[in-house]
């Protein structure tokens, strides 16, 4: 009998390989085919709307010749099948064309927009994550005591208040003592670096906190659930029955399986950070991404929004890849699928 | 476990440091007050308001304009008044019956680079705006009408000669700023035609009072002093514009001193800031006039009875334009009447349009025209109720307040409007199509802001206007002769006499109704001194607001 | 070991689950057990009888939602009283178990390897390559390749999974092994080499067993001693010959006969018309009354105690003893 | 087997009516989207004041006569506020509703008929899902003219991906279904296959959907106004809150402009979320028991009643 190896293995090594590149095929080649999509149905967009370059949003009261040249200037002129080449063209170039606005290329203005929106949705992102975390952890440890209901309240709360309206509450709590919008004090061009970076944190904390606060509720409700979800898998009755202390089985056996989802949840957030961002980049003023799209379209930069929409897109699609490698990483089963 | 610890640290220490520069940013706020206070640097704050290139021929933004009028040479500006006054050009006189400018400019001047600063400069930078006038350089093309050459007589004098007399030819040169040929020779050579990919980035050559040492769209313009500036020293060693996204923002940094001056207070504000000891606040009457528009094409067909002055003056009676003042600005602008402001004392005229608010009248009048109400209280005009479109552009406070207002008056006197809001691009389609197509609206409410030579205000409803600023497309000979004649006559005297006309033709027909002044509120702390209003909440014409202020 | 001091005794257990509504479901009902060193104790019953849930108890794995009385003693330790820390200091050291075939008792993102070295470093039995060494020998001792351990959860068979649960259960040399119906969703065939893995272990590793199962014939081969448990209770205890040959209750009587007539250990034990009785109300009497051929008037007011019929046999029913035919 | 699934549809809706009675978070979230609909529907009845007749000073505080203050143009708050939530909920409850019909049109059409009608679909739904939503919304609201209307579709348009989604998961497993199969087989048409034994299997996922996507609903539309996108003919919280930020009500001290709104935003969106979660969890019920828990199993007196 002790002889005897029961059913051959379902997956070798080998085999386990294989499955992570041909998963990894199949999801680059999804990303790829949203991508081109993505380009091609912007584009598109933005030649169906109305309004160009030489809009009267843009610089009312213009002379038709004014108009002709602002609209020769940017190939406004040409047919919309040599534009979308030229376009496609350019992209390869990792040439995102000029803004009407500035006539500063959009790959420049966006570059500063997303510098300027990171420190800000990744601060409010770690607090979120890191109260998310904390919350639902200890909800889904504590499941059905006053510290859960408390918890799972507070969660639900703050998932339940619109992020524009938080960032005013805040400004009004903070009143007078932080300032309530913009990314520094403009005039404070002679101060030293410690001086500088100060006022950078000062301007940073309520944007940041907002965020935070803003996307923390969904963060401790889904790893609630996540946790006990884990909590009820029998392997976790077989660590405690080995004889592991409780927080050695939630840290051992039930954190690295809750994760999964978790990770997931995360990855695609990070993609949706960026245009989540434009109410509170409103309120704050924050020049990010958000304020710049949405300036973007008061102006009619059908440029910029074309580059913003890219960026966004492509940056969603970029966070579902991760996401799946991440997950490639952390769960076996899918390397062997 | 054991490798956990060093990156626990690690995260320790870097909470600890964020948490120091947190502590210590408290103390640094203070001594950021104190530093600026003693630099003095005036700090100037905005809201809604961008800069969005430093191209002059791209440019359409306020700030953008503000930005030229204290970096580059103009040859004349005007003054706190209202009146033409030299910049560059020190004297100015006109010849053979107002055909020929002569101007001489200031000698000795230089750029900010060193580079020698003439009236060479100016007649290089007119000549080749003039080359491409209706291309590349249109922008200020238009401001050169009429010139049929510019000369110079040696480095410090400068001739423009007119093909006829132009009433306008030092408004309209107050406009054109004068480049620097080393920067700008490559872009404006030919047919100009790189002119549009030029972003004349920040530091700027410059030959005004300040130079613009950088700038960031949606953020900020700072500027320093130019020691080299042919003018009088401004007493400021510098100055910015901060631009806020939100106007509470703003008042809360001037309330703070993180700001010395706060343009555009919205009314709302105006009590709680009225109560801050440390704030004075400028109640200019401004030039942001809000009109009621009506499409009078006589492409219009479909309401007739709108192309009707009788009508038309039953609803200027009707409207009650000191609510509007009351409801819309809290009572801080002013009724108006004329396409002319108030504000522009040298040529407004008070008693154009001031019959005042009689809705008894007004029903009178369309009593008599036989348009009797109808079941449901609308009068039927023409076989049609007399229910309009009324069309409103998005994005501009307060605009809804006024359409409600609008719709309430116009309704007492059994006149039904319907109000469209529609974005700024469809507003402008709908009413500024090409010539001759009629547009297709009924009526539109809008806002335009005057300038201090009434010509510009005045050429709105010109015939050749229609499909560009003439949104009412308006076309009448009698109207555009008056124009013409006000455009060419040099006599100040004669001149207002004209335009008073060209006002009361307009009246009488009024394609535009005026409807009242937005006011123009500037919050200035009180240890800011020499820092005059000015009709224009940011003054685009003169260097005097900024030149002329001081810091105690 | 004496009589006076077995592995694992539990005396009169009783444990309810607090209900979403706010009643109470009382799923055991004062049950004792006793194993001694190296003895192999069947429990058997239908589906919901408890025999989870008593096994569950033992290893101090209940729910929040229950509540429990009695004693448990483990080397003639109370453990019950002394709550999560008492049942922690013998858990996997000296009682380890086996759970259910059906159950994912395997962490999917753990190598196998580290889920058996974990335990023997959580022990103190081995670390490092010593607990490495160990690992191999026990996935050898129940007949594995030692690559297993680099493997994961999806890539084993169900058979190999019970095997390494089985070895897992092993690593700290255990007393006492606690098995929940350890052949649950495995092919016959495969169920059989997992049971005689098992059999041969407990044999040779001197270890006491508990086997929870539905499989009577299994229990009957197997086992020193068997519980028949229904609705919460033991109905009947005694030697595989006392419960199969002489069997002294009707439930354990109708067990066998419906075993017989499926010829198969894995089916469901359905056959016994109508169902156990709810055990979220009070129960008054015999349990087993309604379903019961012999039922009587005075079942109705009376639930039956244990009766000693023979030595190291009882069955919990008044009739217990005595000769009456089923009818 | 399962029975087919018309057949007890009553008694599945009758068991999901008792497990969410039996869920505090259901009779919370039912009563607050409950007070807020009455509120919706009765609300012009209710308001002291009109909302365009002013009371009162810019921002007058709060004061017996007008409990919610005034805001920046001497209007009464609380008439403003009740005005606010018909347009809201309207907008809330009319964009949730045709999201779930199309997201459940393109759902149930992907999953039942496959093939490369559901490769199609799915690409489009992935772009949707990819594309960022509120720049997408601005977009569109920015050059269509401001309407409620407008506003419905446009939330819309963005908020259908995910029900499609949900739903073609579910068509696709119980197309496989022995009833399903065994219709199919009998030469049950598609109509009738889909309208028996599909839709009302996934009719609570779709009522727990539509109730969901009304707090994302509600959420996207106090965006929108925020921006200045909404109609400005009409009240609405978002707008509130809007008119309130541009207007300068933080640095005029008057909190009683921003916080309602807001409040009532956060209200309906709690509401929505709590009973859509439990109607699905009530449609779905999962056992869920946590093997680690802070708290442990009791320990009690063996009581006398049960010594048996």
């Amino acid at each position: 009998m002790a002889a005897v190896v029961a059913a051959t293995p379902r997956a070798g090594t080998g085999s386990a390989l294989r499955g992570s590149v041909g998963y990894l095929t199949r999801r680059l080649a999804v990303a790829l085919v949203t991508v081109v999509v993505a380009v091609s149905a912007n584009f598109l967009l933005f030649r169906a709307v109305p309004g160009d370059a030489a809009s009267m949003v843009k610089v009312p009261g213009l002379s038709a010749a004014e108009r002709m040249q602002i609209r020769a200037d940017f190939g406004l002129d040409q047919p919309v099948g040599s534009q979308y080449l030229h376009y496609l063209g350019q992209l390869a170039h990792g040439n995102l064309g000029i803004s009407f606005e500035n006539r500063k290329p959009v790959t420049a203005n966006l570059w500063q927009a997303v510098a300027n929106t990171m420190p800000m949705v990744l601060l409010g992102t770690v607090f979120a994550l890191v109260a998310g975390m904390a919350t639902g952890l200890i909800a889904a440890w504590r499941r059905g005591t006053v510290l859960d209901a408390g918890g799972l309240g507070a969660a639900l709360a703050f998932y339940a208040m619109p992020a524009q309206w938080l960032g005013l509450m805040l400004i009004l709590l903070a009143a007078g003592h932080l300032p309530s919008g913009g990314i520094s004090d403009v005039f404070l061009t002679d101060a030293d670096w410690w001086a500088r970076t100060a006022d950078h944190l000062r301007h940073l904390l309520l944007p940041a906190l907002t965020f935070g606060l803003a996307s923390y509720g969904q963060y401790a409700v889904i790893i609630r659930t996540s946790m006990l979800e884990t909590l009820g898998e029998d392997y976790v009755l077989t660590a405690r029955a080995k004889g592991f202390s409780n927080w050695s089985v939630v840290r051992r056996h039930a954190l690295p399986n809750a994760m999964l989802p978790i990770t997931t949840l995360i990855a695609m957030s990070l993609g949706l950070l960026v245009s989540g961002a434009i109410l509170i980049e409103t309120v704050f003023s924050w020049p990010g991404v958000g304020l710049a799209v949405y300036d973007a379209v008061k102006a009619r930069d059908y440029p910029m929004l074309e580059g913003a929409f890219l960026l966004l897109t492509v940056s969603v699609i970029l966070c579902n890849l991760l996401a799946d490698l991440v997950y490639l990483r952390l769960d076996p089963r899918i390397r062997s699928a | 476990m054991a490798k956990g610890s060093p990156m626990r640290r690690k995260l320790l220490y870097g909470l600890v440091s964020v948490a120091l520069v947190l502590a210590g940013s408290a103390c640094t706020n203070s001594k950021a007050d104190v530093r600026s206070g003693e630099g003095s640097v005036l700090r100037i704050g905005d809201t809604g308001s961008t800069i969005s290139t430093l191209n002059p021929f791209l440019a359409s933004n306020i700030f953008e304009n503000a930005v030229f009028r204290y970096v580059y040479p103009y040859l004349v500006q005007y003054d706190t008044s209202g009146s033409i006054e030299g910049d560059f050009a020190t004297s100015y006189q006109s010849t053979e019956g107002g055909r020929v400018w002569t101007f001489h400019t200031h000698p000795g001047a230089t750029w900010s680079d060193h580079k020698p600063l003439t009236a060479e400069d100016a007649a290089w930078t007119f000549n080749a705006i003039l080359a491409n006038k209706d291309g590349a350089t249109a922008r200020f093309g238009s401001y050169l009408a009429h010139v049929q050459s510019v000369t110079t007589r040696g480095p410090n004098e400068l001739v423009v000669t007119y093909d006829k007399p132009v009433a306008t030819a030092l408004a309209n040169l107050s406009v054109v700023p004068i480049l620097p040929r080393a920067v700008w020779g490559p872009y404006l050579s030919g047919d100009a035609g790189k002119l549009s990919g030029f972003t004349n980035d920040a530091p700027l050559v410059s030959g005004g009072s300040f130079i613009l040492t950088s700038e960031k769209k949606d953020a900020y313009a700072l500027f320093e002093r130019n020691p080299s500036f042919y003018g009088p020293k401004p007493k400021l060693s510098g100055f910015g514009f901060q631009f806020f996204g939100s106007a509470d923002a703003m008042i809360s940094a001037i309330q703070q001193g993180q700001i010395d001056v706060a343009y555009d207070v919205p009314a709302t504000a105006v009590s709680t800031l009225k109560k801050d000891p440390s704030l004075h606040l400028l109640t200019n009457k401004g030039t942001d006039e809000d009109t009621l528009i009506f499409n009078s094409s006589p492409g219009q067909t479909e309401h007739p009875e709108l192309l009707d002055p009788k009508v038309r003056e039953a609803f200027h009676l009707a409207i009650d334009r000191q609510k509007m003042v009351d409801v819309v600005t809290l009572g801080m602008g002013t009724p108006a009447t004329s396409i002319i402001p108030l504000s522009l004392q040298n040529w407004a005229d008070p008693q154009i349009g001031a019959e005042g608010f009689h809705p008894d009248k007004a029903s009178q009048i369309l009593d008599q025209l036989g348009y009797t109400r109808g079941a449901d209280g609308v009068r039927v005009a023409n076989g049609h109720p007399m229910s309009y479109d009324l069309l409103e552009p998005t994005g501009l406070t307060g605009h809804d307040r006024v359409v409600d207002l609008l719709r309430s008056d116009l309704a007492k006197i059994g006149v039904e409007i319907h109000v469209r809001v529609v974005d700024g691009d469809a507003f402008g389609d709908a009413l500024v199509t090409p010539s001759p197509k009629a547009p297709s609206y009924d009526l539109a409410v809008d806002d335009w802001i005057s300038r201090w030579d009434p010509d510009f205000m005045l050429s709105l409803n010109t015939c050749g206007q229609r499909g560009n600023y003439n949104e009412a497309a308006y076309c009448n000979s009698h109207y555009d002769a008056l124009y013409n004649q006000q455009s060419t006559s040099l006599d100040l005297a004669q001149r207002k006499q004209v335009v008073d006309e060209a006002q009361e033709a307009l009246n009488r027909d009024k394609p535009w109704m005026p409807l009242f002044v937005n006011p123009n509120l500037i919050a200035v702390r009180k240890n800011v001194h020499g820092f005059s209003g000015s009709p224009f909440v940011v003054d685009t014409t003169s260097r005097h607001q900024i030149d002329d202020s001081w810091l105690q | 070991m004496t009589e006076s001091s077995p592995l694992l005794e539990a005396s009169d257990l009783n444990v309810w689950f607090d209900l979403p509504d706010g009643g109470e479901l009382h799923a055991l009902r004062g049950v004792d057990l006793r194993v001694g060193s190296r003895e192999k104790l069947g429990i058997v019953g239908e589906s919901g009888c408890g025999k989870s849930t008593l096994l569950m108890t033992l290893m101090g794995l209940l729910p929040p939602s229950a509540s429990a009385s009695g004693s448990i003693r483990i080397s003639g330790q109370e453990v019950l009283t002394g709550g999560e820390r008492a049942f922690r200091i013998h858990r996997w050291k000296d009682i380890a178990v086996v759970f259910q075939g059906a159950m994912n008792a395997l962490n999917p993102v753990m190598r196998i390897g580290r889920q058996i070295t974990e335990v023997l470093e959580l022990h103190d039995v081995a670390t490092g390559p010593a607990a490495e060494a160990r690992a191999r020998d026990l996935v050898t001792l129940v007949g594995l390749p030692d690559d297993i351990l680099r493997r994961y959860n999806h890539e084993l068979s169900g058979g190999m999974r019970q095997r390494v649960s089985l070895a897992m259960a092993l690593a700290c040399e255990p007393q006492v092994l606690l098995a929940d119906e350890p052949t649950t969703a495995l092919d016959v065939m495969v169920a059989a080499q997992v049971l005689g893995v098992i059999d041969r272990l407990t044999r040779e590793l001197d270890l006491a067993l508990v086997l929870v199962t539905h499989d009577l014939p299994l229990v009957t081969r197997t086992c020193d001693r068997i519980q028949v448990m229904y609705a919460g209770k033991v109905v009947e205890t005694g030697t595989p010959a006392d419960v199969y040959h002489r069997s002294e209750h009707p439930y354990t009587r109708l067990l066998f006969a419906a075993t017989a007539d499926v010829h198969s250990g894995r089916e469901e034990l359905v056959s016994i018309a109508g169902s156990p009785p709810r055990l979220d109300e009070p129960v008054t009497g015999c349990a087993f009354l309604p379903r019961c051929p012999m039922a009587r008037e005075e079942c109705m007011t009376e639930a039956p105690q244990l009766l000693q019929v023979a030595s190291g046999h009882a069955a919990a029913c008044r009739f217990a003893g005595q000769k009456v035919r089923m009818s | 087997m399962p029975p087919p699934s018309s057949l007890n549809a009553t008694i599945v809706a009758r068991r999901w009516l008792t497990r969410l009675r039996q869920n505090p978070a259901a009779l919370i979230g039912g009563a607050l989207l409950t007070a807020f609909a009455v509120l919706a529907l009765f609300g012009p009845l209710l308001t002291p004041f009109g909302i365009d007749q002013r009371v009162g000073p810019v921002y007058g505080a709060p004061s017996p006569a007008h409990p919610l203050g005034l805001d920046d143009s001497g209007v009464d708050m609380l008439s403003l506020l009740i005005a606010g939530t018909r347009i809201s909920m309207l907008v809330g409850f009319a964009a949730s509703m045709v999201s779930v019909l199309v997201g459940g049109f393109v759902g149930v059409t992907a999953g039942y008929v496959g093939g490369w009608v559901d490769t199609a679909l799915m690409r489009i739904t992935d772009y949707f899902i990819v594309i960022p939503a509120l720049p997408l919304m601005i977009v569109v609201a920015t050059v269509w003219a401001p309407s409620v209307v407008h506003m419905v579709l446009i939330i819309a348009l963005l908020l259908w991906t995910s029900t499609a989604r949900l739903i073609r998961a579910q068509v696709l497993a119980l197309k496989e279904r022995v009833s399903v199969r065994r219709a199919r087989a009998i030469g049950a048409g598609h109509a009738r296959i889909v309208l028996r034994h599909i839709v009302p299997d996934i009719v609570g996922l779709l009522v727990a959907t539509t109730v969901l996507a009304v707090s994302v609903a509600v959420f996207f539309e106090a965006a929108l106004s925020f921006l200045g996108l909404g109609d400005p003919a009409t009240v609405s919280w978002g707008r509130l809150i809007q008119i309130a930020f541009e207007r300068t009500a933080i640095s005029s001290g008057a909190w009683w402009a921003i916080i309602p709104p807001g409040l009532c935003i956060a209200l309906v969106v709690l509401g929505s979320s709590l009973l859509g979660t439990a109607i699905q969890h009530a449609a779905n019920p999962k056992a869920g028991i946590a093997h680690v828990s802070s708290r442990t199993f009791r320990i009690r007196p063996v009581p006398e009643a049960s010594r048996d």
